[in-house]
């Protein structure tokens, strides 16, 4: 009873899947890896992606580290801020970085002043990415850094590591499968992401607009190679994580 | 050397007032208590991992309580071992070998040869840590704690995740090396047996309070409450009211009565009122004709239980109060003791401990 | 350090949000409250994301308990199918679900015969909002399970519950607030909802689709009132699922 | 009363491998084995969470093998208690209630009291279970697993998860309450002092097979393999040779020589070869003279270590192997025992038990 239930939902999940890798010829998907405009595209989303997962790991693991271990005032509300992109409607999130990173505004008028803009340039993709994929790559490596049991870190400092060098020879190797993780589906979400930056850049055209555009352009038959294409990448990654991520953890 | 001088710490709900306590150089000294009495938030706070609110931590004289924990130079093993998962018991043990003075791979590996040797574990460096068993994991974890020659070795409940037929042998391995190494070590337990198979000092805490402390011995002998009585198990602990029967000598005691329930004995004592009666089961003599001479107190009782633990013989009498008495298997076979049997007890009036 | 690092993220996300809160004006607030096309629309996302939860909940908890409790071969692949729309671009699973649900598919056709239309009708939105949320509710709903022990079930069976009996009275119980979290949670990402909507369901508009649309008709300012309404539903939901959400867990 | 019958069951990497045992009608048996020997997967296939692939589970009388959980009326008390925290105590105590023949709110709250009396936690009937001390926990899983009055209680490890003061007061409790209640119960443990304390049978596991049963004394004191004798903490063992050098009696026994290093002892054996000695340590007997008479084996030895544990005194010598021996404080004391001082050791030749 309870199978049955829940292989509806399996079902479901899946069914759209296959449906869409069964729909492309060979021949379609060939003519569709051919395509200049659908290369330009996943080039563009992939360099994007992994610069919005750079940036994040950069600024986020800190930041998860200090969520997993220290207790301070606030810690509460930071988890909240950290998880808060994950209920904001793509739209709307378009439209915050459109009125915060625009030429209008304080932020956006500083940084297009030293030639940094966002609006309709790649910079507001990998804007748009960044912010709907941190929290992934934040919850994913604090996850990682709360299974490093602290003691193993007094142990090391007890035996002469540094703070640092205790999160070097200790918590990085034990935590780093995690964190891997976290930020493989990070760039995972970054490439799936749309709404936002339909708002922030149309073009240049990242894959899921480029599909999006052909869909309401040329109908479905257009939009299909392109989509099999991008559905693939994403299970690819996919798999990736799961081969990556700590067993321990499921 | 290690002297905790008037330590406050709190963390979390612990709160640890006014400890002081001082471990001479080359001495094991236990801190006992409860689950709950702020042990290993103590250890913690000596190795520099919960901040100090008062007093200071010296350390062979020399005042760490500012240092960091990494050059505090203090050794620790913890309840569940923690060794470095990633690492082989090899890398573990070396772990700490990368700041000692003279570091080089052949002065390390041959550190590491050595404590391997001395715990037994040479089979064991080329693997991996998974697997152990908890009493292989002590050695590695003691042999890493070893290695960067550390002035004090803290130990935080080393026999509590092993079965106790390893604790016996791990106690007395840790007993040899530790005569061996001449390591000053501080160890805290919930058990006192620890403190009697190993210690030279042991402190009791509860809530916090060290309540007692002294050689193992001494505590156990004469425990300063009915707290220290019944949980280091000096034995009979029994609640009642002491009233004097004679004057007082020169030091100020005198003969009394202590009464509770129907139990009555003679007994020494310095003060009356409520009190609370500490009788080691070994002090109460079992006998099958009233015992003669010196014996104050001579009742007849009957037997409840018999429980044969090996060398000795514990017997629960009904004597108006409940009372254990242990005896010699011998002893008991003599007496033919078993559930019904009356026999005389008799009872020392200086055998009974009034705290 | 760390701090610093982290805090620049914060930023990062808190700053656009706070910026649209702050350009909403409360006679624009007001007129947009007023507007009877934002309010159909906002009606109709309530009402779908609603629908697609209870859907969610009926097929994904009974999974969810199956994936925390018992162990059969093929676990690790549905735990990995249960998460697999995370990664999947939101056009992509649009497209997906546009072949799957359609008129011309074995599937959307049977259900069109029995009167039940997705693409351009509700039900594909409620499709749309399915296929994104039901992981969120499932994963949150499975971790609940996890932390349930089962040596308390065991206890439970032994002084007499069957196995109903057991769940009913122990189990849920125990588990209940993690799963309504993730039962929020998995609301707001239905509301929250564009990429596949957009492919599936233009008409009638939800909220999300409804700001986009406003914005490439009209502009940013037309935009920016409803986007303001619904990023305060966004964060009163959020604030309701912190409220929620077992406090050990973090 | 409980039979096992030929059980064979694998859960995870524990395989458990032909266990027969039986428990008869209000007996207190217990199963004792080191971690990981795959006491708490029996426990959990008697109970019915873990498949049997071969044998039966009989309760009085009754085949129970392929009855779930909740019809094969067996109590259960875990290690950790696992108290529902979502109920009070009271409701805890009453969880199993709902079920019972003559349910009711009346007869349900009668039966709570009464078994709240009798463990002595009617004061914290109202109360939730968060916060509740170990002991206390372990008292209302006990009750409550007592409520629906099972046929058979079955106990994990009860003692593990509390101080060993706390564990001396709850052991006396359970053995109460076992007299007073009579009712069948199999207790798992890794301390054999439990199963002394408490059983009146035991068995002996090892990876997944039962290597010795009978009564408590029996097993400790005539072990059947060097790793029983070890794990019930018999004493000493001692691997060494048996030389004959004598001619068997009627009962195929003869007078034989055990050889380990420098050691030597005379025994009665019953057959050559490789095998290790048992000695317990109240066998070996100290005096500052050789003894006289009956006793075949006297060595001078020397005097190692002494430990002062409460009634006796171990005290470890170097005999060629070290040895421990147990004597009174009386006799410490008299011979002055203490590391360094010469003294005679006297054993029997059949106080050395060899396996």
């Amino acid at each position: 009873m309870l199978a049955l239930l829940g292989s509806m939902l399996i079902l479901f999940i899946v069914g759209p899947l296959v449906r869409l890798l069964f729909m492309a010829s060979p021949s379609g998907l060939g003519s569709a890896l051919a395509d200049p405009e659908l290369q330009a595209s996943i080039a563009l989303t992939v360099m994007c992606a992994t610069a919005a997962t750079a940036i994040a790991a950069a600024l986020g693991v800190p930041l998860a580290y200090l969520l997993a271990r220290a207790r301070f005032p606030g810690r509460r509300l930071l988890l909240g801020i950290v998880d808060l992109p994950v209920v904001i409607p793509h739209p709307v999130a378009g439209i915050a970085l459109l009125l915060f990173l625009g030429r209008h505004s304080a932020v956006g008028g500083a940084l297009a002043s030293l030639g940094l803009e966002f609006v309709s340039h790649v910079p507001g993709i990998v804007a748009g990415m960044l912010f709907v994929s941190a929290p992934i790559l934040v919850s994913g490596a604090r996850e990682a850094f709360v299974t490093v049991d602290p003691k193993l870190e007094r142990v090391a400092r007890s035996l002469g590591d540094s703070a640092w060098g205790c999160f070097r020879r200790v918590t990085l190797p034990l935590a780093g499968r995690g964190i891997l993780a976290g930020g493989i589906l990070a760039w995972a979400r970054s490439v799936s992401e749309f709404g936002s930056i339909v708002i922030l850049t149309y073009n240049p055209k990242v894959a899921s607009i480029l599909i999006f555009d052909r869909f309401t352009a040329y109908g479905l038959p257009a939009a299909v190679p392109a989509a099999v294409l991008l559905l693939m990448v994403a299970l690819a990654v996919f798999a990736l994580v799961r081969l990556v991520e700590p067993r321990e953890h499921r | 050397m290690i002297r905790l001088d008037g330590l406050r710490v709190r963390v979390g709900s612990f709160d640890l007032v006014d400890i002081s306590f001082e471990v001479p150089t080359g001495g094991y000294a236990l801190i006992i208590g409860p689950t709950g009495s702020g042990k290993t938030t103590l250890l913690d706070a000596i190795a520099g991992h919960a901040p100090l609110l008062a007093g200071r931590v010296l350390a062979h004289g020399r005042d760490v309580s500012s240092l960091p924990p990494e050059q505090r130079r203090l050794g620790i093993v913890y309840q569940q071992y923690h060794l470095f998962p990633h690492l082989s018991v090899g890398e573990n043990i070396a772990y700490g070998l990368r700041y000692a003075a003279g570091d080089g791979s052949e002065a390390t590996a041959t550190r590491v040869r050595a404590l391997a040797g001395l715990l037994g574990i040479t089979a064991l460096l080329e693997r991996g840590v998974r697997g152990l068993s908890g009493g292989e994991q002590q050695r590695v974890a003691i042999a890493r704690a070893l290695a960067p020659r550390p002035s004090v070795l803290l130990l935080d409940e080393p026999f509590a995740a092993v079965d106790p037929a390893t604790r016996t042998i791990l106690r007395r391995e840790l007993r040899v090396l530790h005569e061996a190494e001449g390591i000053t070590t501080l160890q805290v337990t919930h058990d006192f047996d620890d403190a009697l198979r190993l210690g030279d000092m042991v402190a009791v805490m509860a809530e916090g309070h060290i309540v007692q402390q002294g050689r193992p011995e001494d505590v156990f002998r004469y425990p300063n409450s009915a707290f220290v009585a019944r949980f280091v198990g000096t034995g009979n602990v029994v609640a009642g009211q002491v009233e004097r029967t004679g004057e007082p000598g020169a030091d100020g005691r005198f003969a009394a009565r202590f009464v509770s329930g129907t139990l009555e004995l003679h007994v020494i004592a310095d003060r009356e009122g409520l009190a609370h009666a500490v009788i080691r089961p070994e002090d109460l003599l079992l006998s099958s004709t009233p015992l003669p001479g010196s014996i104050r107190n001579r009742i007849e009782v009957v037997v409840e239980r018999v429980e044969h633990l090996g060398p000795v013989v514990q017997v629960q009498l009904a004597a108006g109060r409940d009372l254990v008495a242990a005896v010699t298997t011998a002893t008991a076979s003599d007496l033919g003791l078993r559930p019904g049997v009356r026999v005389w007890l008799g009872l020392k009036a200086t055998a009974v401990h009034l705290v």
